[in-house]
């Protein structure tokens, strides 16, 4: 496995000492990373880990007691602190994300969903918008030209008109990554892409996966639980457990780190490591039947 | 496409029949005799048949007052009919306009377009009153109307020609009330509204009237629609200190009132207007409605027999006990009734007609001595405010309020 | 016992309450302080029950019966004979027959006008016989006809059938032509038309059964393969059909009962010093020009000619624009005759604005023609590269294809401007002070609730500042406004509509972060606090419950002077561009950013938040937005109506507002517009159907059956509605229906 | 003596009757709140199952008391079957209305709104039938069948009459036997299972169709006995359920919509709120709903879902 785009010193994200508590529940205990600008890291552990919780601190949907995280999100920004700021403004920041179970909207159609996400950064109003004014009729043009090469990038050619909730399920983790991808993010953070997909399916998001980051040159930040596809596209991972991050190195290191395979086998870490000798392929998890961390944090 | 089709055909389909009827058929009247109905209104005879308008509330929140006084109005005009004292027939035609400003004027045309109604009674309220009466009066012919409740003191001065009001208007009944309270010795009075434009009207120019004699006002209001607990407001009254209150507002929570006040233990007098004076608050206060007092333009019971009389026909007829307004729009019907005949005795009455002998009318009804200014009041000399109080469930006149003490 | 039986017992319990309820629906009881019981026991003890509980019991048959008759349903005949049989009940029911009738008895329904021709010795016996039974069997036996020929297929029946319903339809006319020939007077009933029209359809049910060779009717095909042989041409032929109405028999001119044909029209204002344009116009012009764009636009559409089409287009404008000038100064002569029956624009029979109705067809007919000759071209194109040019939404997608929104742009125009003045007064009255005015509330609401899909309760507190606004700046109010601010109530509009806005903004901006319910109540809330406000009096601004008195609006711009008075029509077409443009408006703004912006937040906040929406900002637009045209509407509800008090500002309406959006579709426009004239017309409509006192009951039954047989509305958005289809497939288990909870 | 001296001297007077008016919103209160556990729907047509519960138990009272003066033991009697009669009407109606207007709309999955919208027209429906049936007076008194003024005792200088102890006792009762039903129960389970998570409580063999009706009757008992408990107060009529219902529904939302103790707790507070606030010094009672209606913006700016939160699943 080769990085193709350069990992650069760039820090994208920076988190430092995030603590996330809910009531008496330490969610996140302490985590330190850093994410560099055109990789691809990911987000391992297993349920219950914080992983959806650590992204949703990077996004400004949570607010972690402790701790700073700060964001450059497009090349050449300044770092910005992203506590306290609404979700919108992060994505503004060049912060896009998609969801663990899709949430997209489902009486849009395709295209009009992936134009909410370009429209964002759009400065015409309403009054211009009543009025029919040149320059709204521009935006538009330009918006729904930009949603269609969009749409065809990521393999939904000619599929702009159906609706949203009409398409097949890999259509529609497409679809979320193509709105993602429509506010022009420098970051994006896929939650599980591939849960619920099929291996054909799985094998065509890890390429669209990679292809995004070579070509857009976009960072991307990824929880996935298929150990397949991150160890194919990842090139640094990072590992959750119990809200707290107990390793982080590239896939090869990760794999065989005895730490990891004893917390996701249950087993101590010297069983752990003799397994993963016999095995180096071991697939860590099965990726079936995910508890919804965020209806869990409820 | 299908759909789309669909729609143009029901379209098209729309367009034609809507069309369709729009081509009136336009036939000259030649003939005279005819179906009985359609030409009924040019030709004379015994079985010529007048209608009488009515705009009021008859559904929502308000529909029982306007329920009343169509009542009313129906059993004058079944008792005519019956009895064959005049030489033609009358009928209702009412309109309900739910008391709505915004819905009486579609009421109000329904009437103006049938050129069978020469008079109408109504409208019920005084903000419909208000929305229609230009309607009324602005239409060619001109239609009479006679209002049995629009009690707001604002209606006469409007410059509607064709409009009549055969009850005191709220100032009339408010300064009157104002004075026999101050005469009679109170010293501090609770004056209470009930928010709707009739409560707020009378219980405004008593508090005025009351504060320019020198007795001091306490002023509030609570929402009689929506309001059915009284016991809060009835505590505050009772810690007052006042002697008298005044309560402008209607009936039914006059009587919810009345028992909250026993309930808190008020001493001091009570006194409503005509808006209570019922048998809706007799029987719904019970026991706590003994001794309250109510300003009444309208005749006693005792001293005019008729009144015994509608009393006893209303019930037998309805059901139900006569309410606020019946007895006033029993009158109206019947002199409208009056003036039809008076119309009637020259020819064919029109509206122009029936406006005129409405105009010059004498009439003795059973609430009150019916005598038009130009203005379209009763004359002032009629306009007697009575004082009536309730005993022991019967509502008995005291008298005329100027000659009490 | 098993499931099926139980389940039929079931129904039958449910069939035979739903008898019983109707016992105590219909009836003149009413109940009393005396007797509380007394309506109850008239309702249901004695044998009128037993008729309620029959009727439940003959649903029931027909429910439990149903399986059998549905392989009969897709049979060809089937779809004309139910909108046969429809029309005809609706005509005999519930139509008017005869309008004089209506003002003199109170009934001028089939019923009404049998009762009159009993009565009647000198109408003929044939129509006695027609409305007296033979109207009623006829039905009857065409129905039993028909049933047989679509059965059996036996051609026999179909002619029967076919023969019963072209007598029905000769025997209504020409019982309704005697009825009026014999008494006279102006009648804009619409009863006998919509009979015709279900007896011919009969008629058609009848040789469609026997002749059509399919086993599955195609309903939709047959008619797409009429409407779509020749464009507009079916449209013309109507044009053709009602011109010659408009133009030999229908009213011109008329004065209380008397109205004058084209023809009587020409005599009678032959001499009266009429302008030459209008008598020629009466005498020979009026005919030709119908003529000629009839033959014009019929060639146009039969030949397909775009050249032809122009030429009968321009006719037809020129058409029109001669019918009004001829109108004009027929009712200017009219005026100088008898000024105690009106003035300019008074008087006119139906005639004049139906042919300015007809020569809209022809507009629309050779509209058609131009377009779908164009569009033919563009379609090819699109063949060619069906991704090229995707459309901005589905539903300006839908409307930019149809080659059929130009004529229906012109039908409808057309309808909206000739056809309220052939309305009686109290339609009028109805058309611009309820429907009129609610279609524009709803539409502004439609923007909070069914784009944004924020739950607004308390939308009627908009209204209410709109219309005290223009209160206060007009001097009605106790308070007066300085002199140099005091204006005429239509340029306080704008003004209005400010203050809207900012109370919009100052609502919006503490609460939108409340969800669903949670913002409802405080909505609610605000509501009651400004109903409340006005009502109290503070200060004296208002005038507490009595509420002010408006002037009525006039402009006076140059050499423009235009007074409104107390007559409806000018406040129509007043409230008409109002319409018209916000709709436009409100049009382009769907198909915007910010509508994109607004599905998106009402579709999933948490998601549109995450792709860069500003909820807040969004929100507040909406309501700001919403709010100023509600600031509209009250603006000119206040200068129509006259006068107005806070009684009409109260929960009820807010929640009714509410209604008649989520009635119409939730989300979309013409929902929103549909919503709110089908439920203010209802009202009105049921004056003459049920007693009075009842209509809210009635109102609130159908509305209930409604929501039940059609829960997403009357014409739903093209979006939301494929949303419902979704999830009816999906629908198997009940928990399917039961929303989410909103996870945040 | 100053008016604000005459408040504090009325308080606890006020505050007995406020406690009244709170019990019978609360029990209103508890209908919409529990319907919308189990549905997220406010279920607009409470109201008349209240106004039907009233109507129905004045028939029943009317008939076993008819003119006659009630004595002795008949009088707790006739409460009983008051209250019994009322919430077998309210739970009849409310069934009714949940098989008519709910039920068929949530088979076809119909959008959230048009639930509210057909709970509108049931709404309209009900109270002019009723209307139409019996009258369209704004009150009708039952029979006093005995002195609901009747001074039982005296805290301090304020007085305690039978009506309140009848009308806060009930409340009582039937709150503890809610919540026990709701905690300690099978049916209770099954409840609090729908609220939390209908999909997963059908799988796991809870009859949501069924639990959904049992919520409804369980509501419409509640409101049918306080349409009782009103009416005997202020009497019954065909309009009496829109302000109530409005005010309970406030109340439900201000205690956390879908939070049982947090719709006894509402109905409470805004109970009191009323009687306080009519009697203030210098404001006036129509000021009253401005205030009550300011107080529950403020409450739900602070805490945007209620005092005590969502949830009938967890809070209960």
């Amino acid at each position: 496995m080769t990085a193709t785009s350069q990992a650069t010193q760039d820090v994208v994200f920076d988190v430092d000492h995030v603590t996330l508590r809910f009531g008496g529940v330490v969610s996140l205990n302490d985590v330190t990373l850093q994410m560099y600008r055109g990789e691809i890291l990911a987000v391992i552990g297993p349920n219950g880990a914080g992983k959806t919780s650590l992204f949703n601190s990077l996004t400004g949907v949570y607010t972690p007691q402790e701790g700073t995280v700060t964001v450059a999100g497009r090349a050449g920004d300044a770092p910005v602190s992203v506590i306290g700021k609404k979700t919108h403004v992060v994505n503004h920041l060049g912060v896009a994300r998609t969801f663990q179970n899709i949430r997209l909207f489902p009486a849009l159609t395709a295209l009009e969903n992936v134009k909410v996400g370009i429209e964002t950064r759009q400065k015409s109003g309403p009054i211009a918008a009543m009025l029919g004014m040149p320059w709204q009729r521009r935006e538009e043009k330009e918006s729904t030209a930009t949603a269609l090469a969009l749409l065809n990038d990521v393999g939904l050619p000619g599929r702009g008109n159906e609706l949203a909730g009409a398409l097949a399920y890999g259509e529609q983790r497409r679809l979320e990554i193509a709105r993602a991808l429509g506010t022009n993010p420098g970051v994006l953070l896929l939650d599980e892409p591939a849960a619920g997909t099929n291996p054909v399916e799985k094998r065509d998001l890890a390429e669209l996966i990679s292809r995004i980051n070579r070509e857009r040159g976009v960072s991307i930040l990824l929880i996935e639980h298929d150990m397949k596809l991150v160890m194919s596209i990842a090139h640094r991972i990072i590992v959750l457990n119990f809200g707290e991050k107990i390793a982080e190195g590239t896939p090869q290191e990760i794999q065989r780190d005895p730490v990891v395979v004893a917390a996701y086998l249950g087993t101590s870490a010297e069983d752990a490591q003799q397994q993963a000798e016999q095995a180096p392929e071991l697939t860590l998890i099965d990726t079936d039947t995910v508890q919804d961390e965020e209806q869990a944090d409820d | 496409m299908r759909n789309r089709t669909l729609t143009t055909i029901t379209v098209v389909l729309a367009a034609g029949a809507l069309a369709l009827s729009a081509c009136s058929s336009s036939k000259k009247n030649t003939n005279g005799g005819g179906l009985g109905g359609g030409s009924s209104a040019n030709n004379g005879g015994t079985n010529q048949t007048y209608k009488i308008g009515f705009v009021g509330a008859l559904s929502g929140p308000n529909a029982q007052l306007g329920i009343n006084e169509r009542n009313g109005a129906t059993l004058a005009i079944d008792q005519a009919n019956a009895s064959g004292k005049y030489k033609f027939k009358i009928a209702l035609n009412a309109q309900d306009s739910e008391g709505d400003p915004a819905k009486a004027p579609a009421a109000a045309t329904a009437l103006i377009s049938d050129p069978t109604v020469v008079a109408v009674i109504g409208p019920a309220f005084s903000g419909e009153s208000k929305a229609v009466n230009p309607s009324f009066c602005q239409a060619s012919p001109p239609m009479p109307t006679v209002t049995a409740s629009a009690s707001n003191a604002e209606l006469q001065n409007q410059g509607n020609k064709c409009w009549h009001r055969i009850i005191p208007n709220d100032n009339v009944e408010g300064s009157q009330g104002a004075d026999w309270l101050a005469r009679t010795g109170a010293k501090k009075v609770y004056v209470l509204s009930d928010l709707s434009a009739y409560g707020a009207g009378v219980a405004g120019t008593m508090a005025k009237e009351l504060k320019a004699k020198g007795v001091s006002v306490v002023s509030s209001g609570v929402d009689g629609t929506t309001t059915k607990n009284y016991n809060p407001i009835a505590g505050t009254i009772a810690a007052s200190g006042t002697d008298a209150l005044f309560y402008g507002g209607y009936d039914a929570q006059s009587a919810l009132l009345a028992k909250a006040l026993v309930a808190a233990g008020y001493k001091g007098r009570t006194v409503t207007g005509n808006g209570g004076k019922s048998s809706v608050f007799t029987t719904g206060a019970g026991k706590a409605g003994n001794g309250w007092y109510f300003t009444c333009g309208c005749q006693d019971a005792t001293i005019a027999p008729t009144a015994k009389e509608f009393t006893a026909a209303y019930t037998a007829k309805f059901n139900t006990p006569p309410s606020t307004y019946s007895p006033e729009a029993f009158d109206a019907a019947n002199l409208l009734m009056d003036a039809i005949s008076k119309a009637s005795a020259s020819g064919t009455a029109t509206r122009t007609s029936v406006l005129d002998a409405l105009n010059k009318e004498d009439f003795t009804g059973i609430t009150t001595q019916i005598k038009f200014q130009a203005n379209g009041e009763v004359q002032s000399s009629s306009l007697i405010v009575n004082l009536f109080q309730e005993k022991s469930g019967a509502i008995k006149g005291l008298g005329n309020i100027k000659e009490l003490n | 016992m098993n499931t099926a039986t139980r389940a039929t017992l079931r129904r039958l319990a449910a069939c035979l309450l739903g008898g019983f309820v109707l016992a105590l629906m219909v009836g003149r009881q009413e109940g009393s302080l005396n007797d509380f019981g007394i309506s109850f026991h008239q309702a249901v003890v004695g044998p009128r029950i037993f008729v309620f509980l029959l009727i439940g019991l003959v649903i029931f048959v027909m429910v439990t019966f149903w399986p059998r008759v549905v392989p009969y349903l897709t049979r060809p005949g089937v779809a004309p004979l139910g909108a046969g049989l429809l029309a005809v009940l609706a005509a005999q029911t519930v139509m008017n027959w005869y309008d004089p009738l209506v003002s003199s008895t109170g009934n001028g329904k089939f019923s009404g006008v049998r009762t009159a021709a009993n009565a009647s010795p000198n109408l003929s016996s044939v129509s006695v016989a027609f409305f007296g039974w033979l109207a009623w069997t006829l039905v009857i036996a065409a129905l039993v006809a028909c049933a047989a020929a679509i059965v059996t297929r036996v051609r026999v029946f179909g002619y029967v059938t076919a023969a019963i319903g072209i007598v029905g339809a000769v025997l209504a006319y020409v019982a309704h032509s005697a009825v009026v020939d014999l008494d006279g007077g102006i009648d804009h009933s619409l009863g006998v038309y919509a009979d015709i029209v279900g007896f011919l359809l009969l008629a058609c049910a009848g040789i469609t059964a026997v002749h059509a060779r399919a086993e599955v009717a195609d309903t939709r095909g047959f008619l797409r393969k009429v409407m779509g042989y020749r464009p507009g041409l079916p449209i013309a032929a109507l044009g053709v059909i009602l011109g010659l109405l408009a133009f030999s028999t229908a009213g011109w001119f008329g004065a209380l009962q008397i109205n004058d044909t084209l023809a009587q029209a020409h005599s009678d204002f032959d001499g009266t010093g009429i302008s030459s344009l209008a008598l020629n116009y009466l005498g020979w012009l009026g005919w030709t020009l119908f003529g000629a764009a009839a033959v014009l636009s019929l060639a146009a559409t039969y030949l397909r000619n775009r050249m032809l089409a122009w030429v009968s287009l321009i006719l037809s404008v020129v058409g029109v624009v001669l019918t009004f000038l001829t109108l004009r100064s027929m009712t200017d002569i009219g005026a100088q005759v008898a000024p105690q029956f009106g003035g300019t624009w008074k008087n006119l029979g139906a005639g004049g604005f139906l042919a300015c109705i007809v020569f809209s067809l022809f507009a629309a007919a050779t509209a058609m023609v131009i377009s779908s000759t164009s569009a033919g071209v563009r379609r090819n194109v699109r063949a060619k590269a069906p991704t090229d040019e995707l459309p901005v939404t589905s539903m300006v997608k839908g409307f930019r294809r149809s080659s059929n929104a130009m004529p229906l742009l012109i039908i409808g125009g057309a309808l909206a401007l000739f056809y309220p003045p052939t309305l009686t007064l109290t339609w009028q009255n109805v058309l611009v002070g309820q429907i009129g005015v609610f279609v524009l509330l709803a539409v502004g609401l439609n923007v909070v609730v069914g784009w944004a899909g924020l739950l607004d309760l308390g939308y009627i507190a908009f209204y209410e500042i709109g219309s005290y606004t223009t209160a206060y700046l007009v001097g009605a109010l106790p308070v007066k406004p300085p002199s140099w601010l005091q204006m005429s109530p239509l340029v306080s509009i704008p003004f209005a509509i400010l203050a809207c806005l900012i109370a919009g903004v100052l609502l919006g901006a503490p609460t939108l972060r409340l969800r669903g319910d949670y913002l409802a109540i405080v909505t609610l809330g605000f509501g009651e606090i400004i109903q409340i406000l006005a009502v109290n009096n503070p200060g004296g601004f208002t005038g507490g419950p009595q509420g002010p008195t408006v002037p009525h609006p006039r402009i006076h711009l140059g050499g423009i002077n235009i007074t409104w008075g107390q007559d409806n029509l000018p406040y129509w077409y007043l409230l008409l561009i109002m319409l018209i443009v916000v709709i436009v408006l409100f049009y382009r703004l769907e198909g915007s950013r910010l509508g994109r912006a607004w599905a998106a937040i009402r579709e999933d906040e948490v998601a549109a938040q995450a792709s860069g929406v500003n909820t807040t900002r969004v929100k507040l637009l909406a309501f700001a937005i919403g709010a100023s045209t509600s600031a509209l509407a009250g603006s000119f509800f206040a200068t129509q109506v006259g006068y107005f008090d806070p009684s009409l500002f109260t929960l009820q309406a807010s929640i009714l507002i509410v209604a008649y959006v989520v009635f119409g579709g939730m989300g979309s426009l013409q929902g929103a517009i549909a919503g709110a004239a089908v439920l203010t017309w209802l009202p009105q409509f049921l004056k003459a159907q049920v007693p009075q006192d009842d209509r809210q009951m009635w109102i609130g039954a159908l509305v209930l059956a409604m929501m039940i047989f059609r829960p997403a509305g009357l014409l739903p958005a093209k979006r939301r509605k494929a949303e419902l289809e979704g999830l009816d497939a999906a629908a198997s288990s009940e928990t399917a229906a039961v929303p989410r909870a909103g996870a945040m | 003596m100053s008016q604000s001296e005459n408040w504090v001297q009325q308080l606890p007077q006020n505050i007995i009757i406020g406690l009244e008016q709170g019990s019978v919103y609360s029990l209103i209160a508890l209908g919409y709140t529990l319907v919308y556990g189990v549905l997220q729907l406010i279920n607009f047509a409470h109201s008349e199952v209240f106004m039907a519960g009233g109507f129905g138990s004045y028939l029943v009272v009317n008939g076993i008391v008819g003119h006659r003066h009630m004595t002795g033991v008949m009088v707790p009697l006739t409460v009983l079957c008051g209250v019994l009669s009322g919430a077998l009407t309210g739970a009849a109606i409310a069934w009714l209305l949940e098989k008519v207007a709910y039920k068929t709309l949530r088979r076809s999955g119909a959008p959230k709104l048009a639930f509210l919208i057909s709970a509108i027209g049931a709404s309209l429906f009900l109270s002019n039938l009723a209307g139409k049936l019996f009258n369209r007076l704004p009150n009708n008194a039952f029979p006093t069948y005995f002195d609901i003024n009747h001074q039982l005792f005296k805290i301090g200088n304020a007085k305690v009459t039978l009506i309140e102890v009848i009308i806060v006792g009930s409340a009582v009762v039937m709150m503890i036997f809610l919540d026990r039903l709701v905690n300690r129960t099978k049916l209770g389970r099954g409840i609090r299972a729908v609220a939390e998570d209908a999909p997963t409580a059908a799988l796991m063999g809870i009859d949501i169709d069924k639990t959904i009706s049992r919520t409804f009757v369980i509501g419409g008992a509640l409101a049918g006995a306080a349409g009782f408990m009103f009416g005997t107060a202020f009497g019954v009529s065909n309009l009496m359920g829109f302000t109530p219902g409005v005010k309970a529904f406030a109340a439900a939302v201000l205690g956390g919509i879908g939070n049982i103790r947090g719709a006894m707790i509402g109905g409470l507070i805004l109970g009191q709120a009323e009687v306080l606030i009519a009697a203030l010094p210098f404001v006036g009672a129509q000021w009253n709903d401005v205030i009550s209606f300011v107080v529950l913006v403020l409450i739900l700016l602070v805490r945007p879902t209620g005092i005590l939160g969502e949830r009938l699943g967890r809070a209960a």
